[in-house]
């Protein structure tokens, strides 16, 4: 895994080897401590410290009335969120695992995605969504879900979902200062897989950015989440074969960086999408279109896709085929570098 | 309606007192306030419909029938509470304090229809039915955190208490003890639906027992009764003892929307014995001797007046801007949107 | 509008001219008649016939018992259905419009189109959701919406969107054939906007195959739903400005007809895609995708999407500009054909 | 658990009979059944909990603690009726029918854990908290149709009374008088939230009131005391007489699921004054010399050979095969899939 850290980093601010998830603990607690209003709210965030501890300690530092343990419900959570939102405050609402945010969807989709535009702006719900999500960690039936189509698809709400520590605490801060709502994915197979050197300092990540975490020349590889260090770990295996993958990794699901895309891929003239979700309707289209529109006279073959089959994430015991291999990435980037 | 379980009354159908219990805090000030809001808000009704027959607004839902629900909640507030109404609820929303051009605008399709005057907390009407209760208490918890007395109130229909937003909206105001006033207007039906179909319960107010929340049930054709049974639900809410839920069983007297023909469903005759609300307090008063002929016409003209500025601001409106369409959806407009903007508005400037 | 019909029509079946709305009563109609497990659940669809009159009549004569009234519940009529279904009725299920179908989507996401592959085809939901959709007849805020990018990104269910009376009561026959879940999206701009030759008799129209409605030579567009008459219109208008279009109409969004596209863009080389969901994350990107996939060395310029834009559906005010206007379909397939 | 709150027992922690009103249908045969299926479903849970330790299996949620409940709600169901159940269920799924093999393949990520013995209506395990509720209320509703008088039940949690589809589920089931049972296990927590946190009211069987449902609030560690109400309810449920709530107040003597460690949450010694289930049933038995030690020692030795045979029969299971990941999605599976498969399997098959 690259860890390749920004301009300020590489100069001489303290940092700390942390996890993922221990990179989003330390910028809940710092939002926590730098804006009275900031709370949060979730379904064992409190006392727990969340069923994968991303909150651990948040309650007994903060207490009770900061971090708070609600009813089992979704659209509870949501829709006492934007109550709180429109009322000044500052809520982070948890939804266990992303497969579970869909009770919730209503709550999403018809109020905290368009009270601005419907208000004209007078009215504003700048809430933080957390969401674990993907599959691989042998979780049970529902957890496993990457359901970020269908927010992308809904105009008023942004999404974020940061591959590393570094990203994830930046990301997270940036997500607590917008002014919008912004769902904020978690991808939990990486909650604890590595660590990276991580600012103590407050610090955001742009949202709306890309990084391109490998420089190629071949084929431009564009991914997210826990899909990141898998690609990443084949551009290096397929440079010793002699292909020259450019790996971009995109963080901010809504609004993408188009430019980041085209400008690889006019470079490359071959580009291949990864991501976990169902092929049809998945983000890659998406990316398929922005490099149709942006540099289609670059192009040297189509652009592939290499995602979840158009299935239902299956039981543990499948998912690994459900996912995308290493095996089939080879299979497209072989495809679009000899077309 | 159900007459078999007993509800609030202050004053019968024929505006005799029969509950006394509240009687000196009935004054000729608050009969003529209520009168004055009740006539007003009845009159914007009717030229609301009068407006979309004759095409110059959209389909509108009429509230005739609930006006003694509508300004009995709304008169019970204080400056700074929340309001969190339904499309149905512009009577209550106007008698709190909504800019009527603005209300028209609304029913005409206009965005600053949903914008209430600076300073007031009234949210845009709520179309998905019921999620506007989880909305009520997150405000009113966020004013309980803030250490206010300010409390919420969310409007809601008989129809809304079948949605699973009902259900965990209630169950959070409970579980963290929100000052939220949960104002059920049960007017009958759900569109063509009626209460009997809607749900088995005979009674809205039973609801609340799931959720230990005093709930209350009451007579929404009698302005006395909601305002003071909100008033006892305020200042349990203020002085930091919850929410509760009231149940004002009111009628609605004409179709869901100006889309809608009740004839359709309702059987003929069906409420005909509901005595109007306005007639009802205006017998009060004229037993009382509040009915005073200067009153009278001086409210209606002060009305006729105010709805037809309203009217004809709202048709002077300036045109809808096609900007309006991408610049509230977020506060810093993504690019890709941006460029959307650019595009189109370039295309309609070439035409 | 072309009112094309298929082989069957031409020869000397009895027709009756039709509304799309009536042709889907119709189509209820006969299959509460056929098949006694069919039933009907929804929001006012009894006495009153459904807020739009689908369902109008279908009470009186097929009983309170098979044309139900719920209580006002989206979440209560599909988790419902789904019990009804895996138990051997035939649920169609009315959502009263799309934009309220939200708080269903857990019980369509999570069961309704899992059942099937979670318990390997020992339990399934044959069920309709009929659901009224999309924007132009100056409807109240959020009844405007076109959610089809949501469900088509939801493996299990298949999405079906007439565009015609006869397409209409075809494919709704057809869809309450299906062994699995459909969702019928009913433009309801269409529904009495225009009348057409329906048989009179039962008969279905198969799902996943597109219709070419327009037969052209210098470019494709492709779309669905209310689209479809509007993009004919611009079709014969720029015919005349000696431009020949060929027009598709998907007719099912899931699975899409893929060859439909590929053959057609092979020939043309171009192709625009139109419709009125946003454009991030709807439909028309996986039909990027398709053509991509299937005709890229025959394309001779980007392909165009012209799409709602990336805001919610607005106020009906502005709804107008909204919607895919003839100007900007026009500037797009000039686009494409001129580059 | 609240105590406050009286609730139905027969028998009390001791093990002696407290109500004598169903006496005379206790007979040795019922409680040595019952002692037979409490004691199997727990071998099984401590069996499942060593194997996830051992990584043999995927996490797992036991159910110790909660056999009564689930042995005696299972045990009055019959052949035809419909069992709805969650996650932590599969000890009435076994009861009621279920293959123990299919079980723990179930709990080591395979798909057949899903498919119940032909014949048997066993819904597979809702994961997504109360949407099975819905589910019981549609197939009891279809049995209603078609003119029999089978049931359907629907197991759930405290927690899974917050959430908006326990109300829809319960309000359908009334309006409609569907012979549907929501069986309730207060097991006192929701992963780390507790009973009092989840909700403000101190009982679940009170929320019955919000529907005009029957609702009984129960002790559901007491396997008669669960087992001769559940019969009221099915009695009523197979008379056309409708839907019944039953809160069965247990404990959850372990962890959430294995993945879990209550100490974070759960004040040292709570719930330690908890009498076993099947402790007391096993004072109840010997006090009435229902507890033979030959029946016993059978039993004993019958559950292990059972649990030992489909543990191995689960370790040798054939490799889950890649084809079910496409096969099953549609009775009739789109060409895009079709090829989606073909080419995956091609590529396995190059490898
Ligand atoms: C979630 C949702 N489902 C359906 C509708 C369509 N609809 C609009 S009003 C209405 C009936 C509401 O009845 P009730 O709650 O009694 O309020 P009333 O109209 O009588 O004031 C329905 C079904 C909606 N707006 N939202
Ligand atoms: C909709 C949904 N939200 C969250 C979860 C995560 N989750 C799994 S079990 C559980 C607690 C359930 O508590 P309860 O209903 O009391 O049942 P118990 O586990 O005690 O048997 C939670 C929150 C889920 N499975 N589904
Ligand atoms: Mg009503
Ligand atoms: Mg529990």
């Amino acid at each position: 895994m690259t860890t390749e850290m920004d301009q300020k980093t590489k100069s001489n601010v303290a940092t700390k080897k942390l996890t993922l998830i221990q990179a989003i603990n330390e910028g809940m607690d710092m939002v926590l401590e730098r804006d009275e209003n900031a709370l949060i709210l979730g379904e064992d965030v409190g006392k727990n410290g969340g069923v994968f501890r991303a909150t651990d300690g948040l309650q007994e530092k903060h207490g009770p009335d900061r971090v708070i343990d609600t009813p089992l419900s979704e659209s509870g959570i949501i829709g006492t969120s934007v109550g709180l939102a429109v009322n000044g405050m500052k809520p982070i609402a948890e939804i266990q695992f992303m497969g579970f945010i869909y009770p919730a969807y209503d709550q999403i989709m018809t109020h905290v995605s368009r009270i601005r535009a419907r208000t004209m702006g007078r009215f504003s719900v700048p809430l933080v969504i957390r969401a674990p999500f993907g599959a691989g960690v042998r979780a049970p039936e529902i957890h496993s879900d990457s359901a970020e189509a269908l927010f992308t698809h809904m105009p008023g709400i942004k999404v974020v979902c940061p591959a590393t520590p570094y990203d994830a605490k930046g990301l997270f801060i940036a997500a607590f200062e917008d002014p919008d709502p912004v769902l904020f994915m978690e991808p939990m197979h990486n909650y604890r897989s590595f660590r990276e050197d991580v600012p103590t300092e407050y610090y955001t990540v742009e949202i709306g950015k890309g990084k391109k975490r490998i420089d190629g020349e071949d084929v431009t590889l564009i991914t997210w989440g826990a899909m990141v260090p898998l690609v990443e770990k084949v551009a290096n295996q397929l440079k010793e074969k002699g292909i020259s993958c450019e790996v971009i990794d995109l963080r901010t699901l809504y609004p993408i960086d188009q430019d980041i895309i085209a400008e690889s891929v006019k470079k490359t003239g071959r580009a291949v999408v990864i991501h976990e979700a169902p092929r049809t309707g998945g983000l890659g289209n998406d990316v398929v279109s922005i490099i149709n529109d942006t540099a289609f006279l670059y192009l040297k073959a189509p652009v592939e896709r290499v995602t979840g089959f158009d299935v239902p994430v299956p039981f543990f015991s499948l998912e690994n085929h459900y996912l995308p291999t290493p095996e089939r990435m080879k299979k497209a980037i072989e495809k679009v570098v000899h077309f | 309606m159900n007459k078999a379980y007993p509800m609030k009354q202050v004053i019968d159908d024929q505006g005799n007192l029969v509950d006394t219990s509240s009687s000196s805090q009935i004054s000729k000030e608050l009969a003529q306030n209520a009168y004055y809001h009740m006539y007003r808000i009845r009159t914007f009704d009717k030229k609301a419909k009068s407006l979309q027959r004759q095409g110059r607004i959209g389909t509108y839902p009429p509230f005739e029938g609930q006006e003694a629900s509508q300004v009995g909640s709304a008169l019970a507030l204080r400056e700074n509470d929340w309001l969190f109404p339904t499309y149905r609820d512009h009577g209550a929303m106007l008698t709190f304090g909504s800019n009527m051009t603005r209300t028209f605008l609304y029913w005409n399709g206009r965005l600053e229809g949903c914008v209430p005057p600076e300073g007031k907390n009234i949210f845009p009407a709520a179309v998905p039915i019921a999620t506007q209760l989880l909305h009520a208490v997150g405000a009113s918890w966020a004013e309980k955190r803030k250490g206010t007395d300010n409390i919420a109130i969310a409007y809601f229909g008989d129809g809304a208490t079948s949605e699973g937003d009902f259900h965990e909206g209630l169950n959070f105001a409970s579980v963290f003890q929100t000052p939220t006033i949960f104002f059920n207007q049960n007017n009958g039906y759900a569109i063509s639906v009626p209460f009997e179909r809607q749900m088995n319960s005979r009674t809205i107010a039973q609801k609340g027992v799931a959720y230990d929340i005093p709930s209350v049930r009451v007579d929404g054709n009698d302005f006395f009764a909601v305002y003071f049974e909100m008033q006892e639900a305020i200042k349990r809410a203020r002085s930091g003892n919850g929410p509760t839920l009231i149940e004002a069983v009111t009628w609605r007297t004409g179709a869901h929307t100006t889309a809608d023909d009740p004839t359709k469903y309702r059987p003929e005759g069906l409420g005909q014995d509901v005595v109007d609300p306005i007639v009802r307090l205006e017998r009060f008063m004229k037993n009382q001797g509040y009915y005073e002929d200067e009153f009278i016409a001086t409210t209606q003209s002060k009305v006729e007046e105010e709805i037809e500025a309203a009217v004809k601001e709202m048709e002077a409106y300036p045109k809808a801007n096609v900007e309006d369409l991408f610049d509230h959806v977020y506060a810093n407009p993504p690019e890709q949107l941006m460029e959307q903007k650019n595009s189109y508005l370039q295309l309609l400037g070439g035409e």
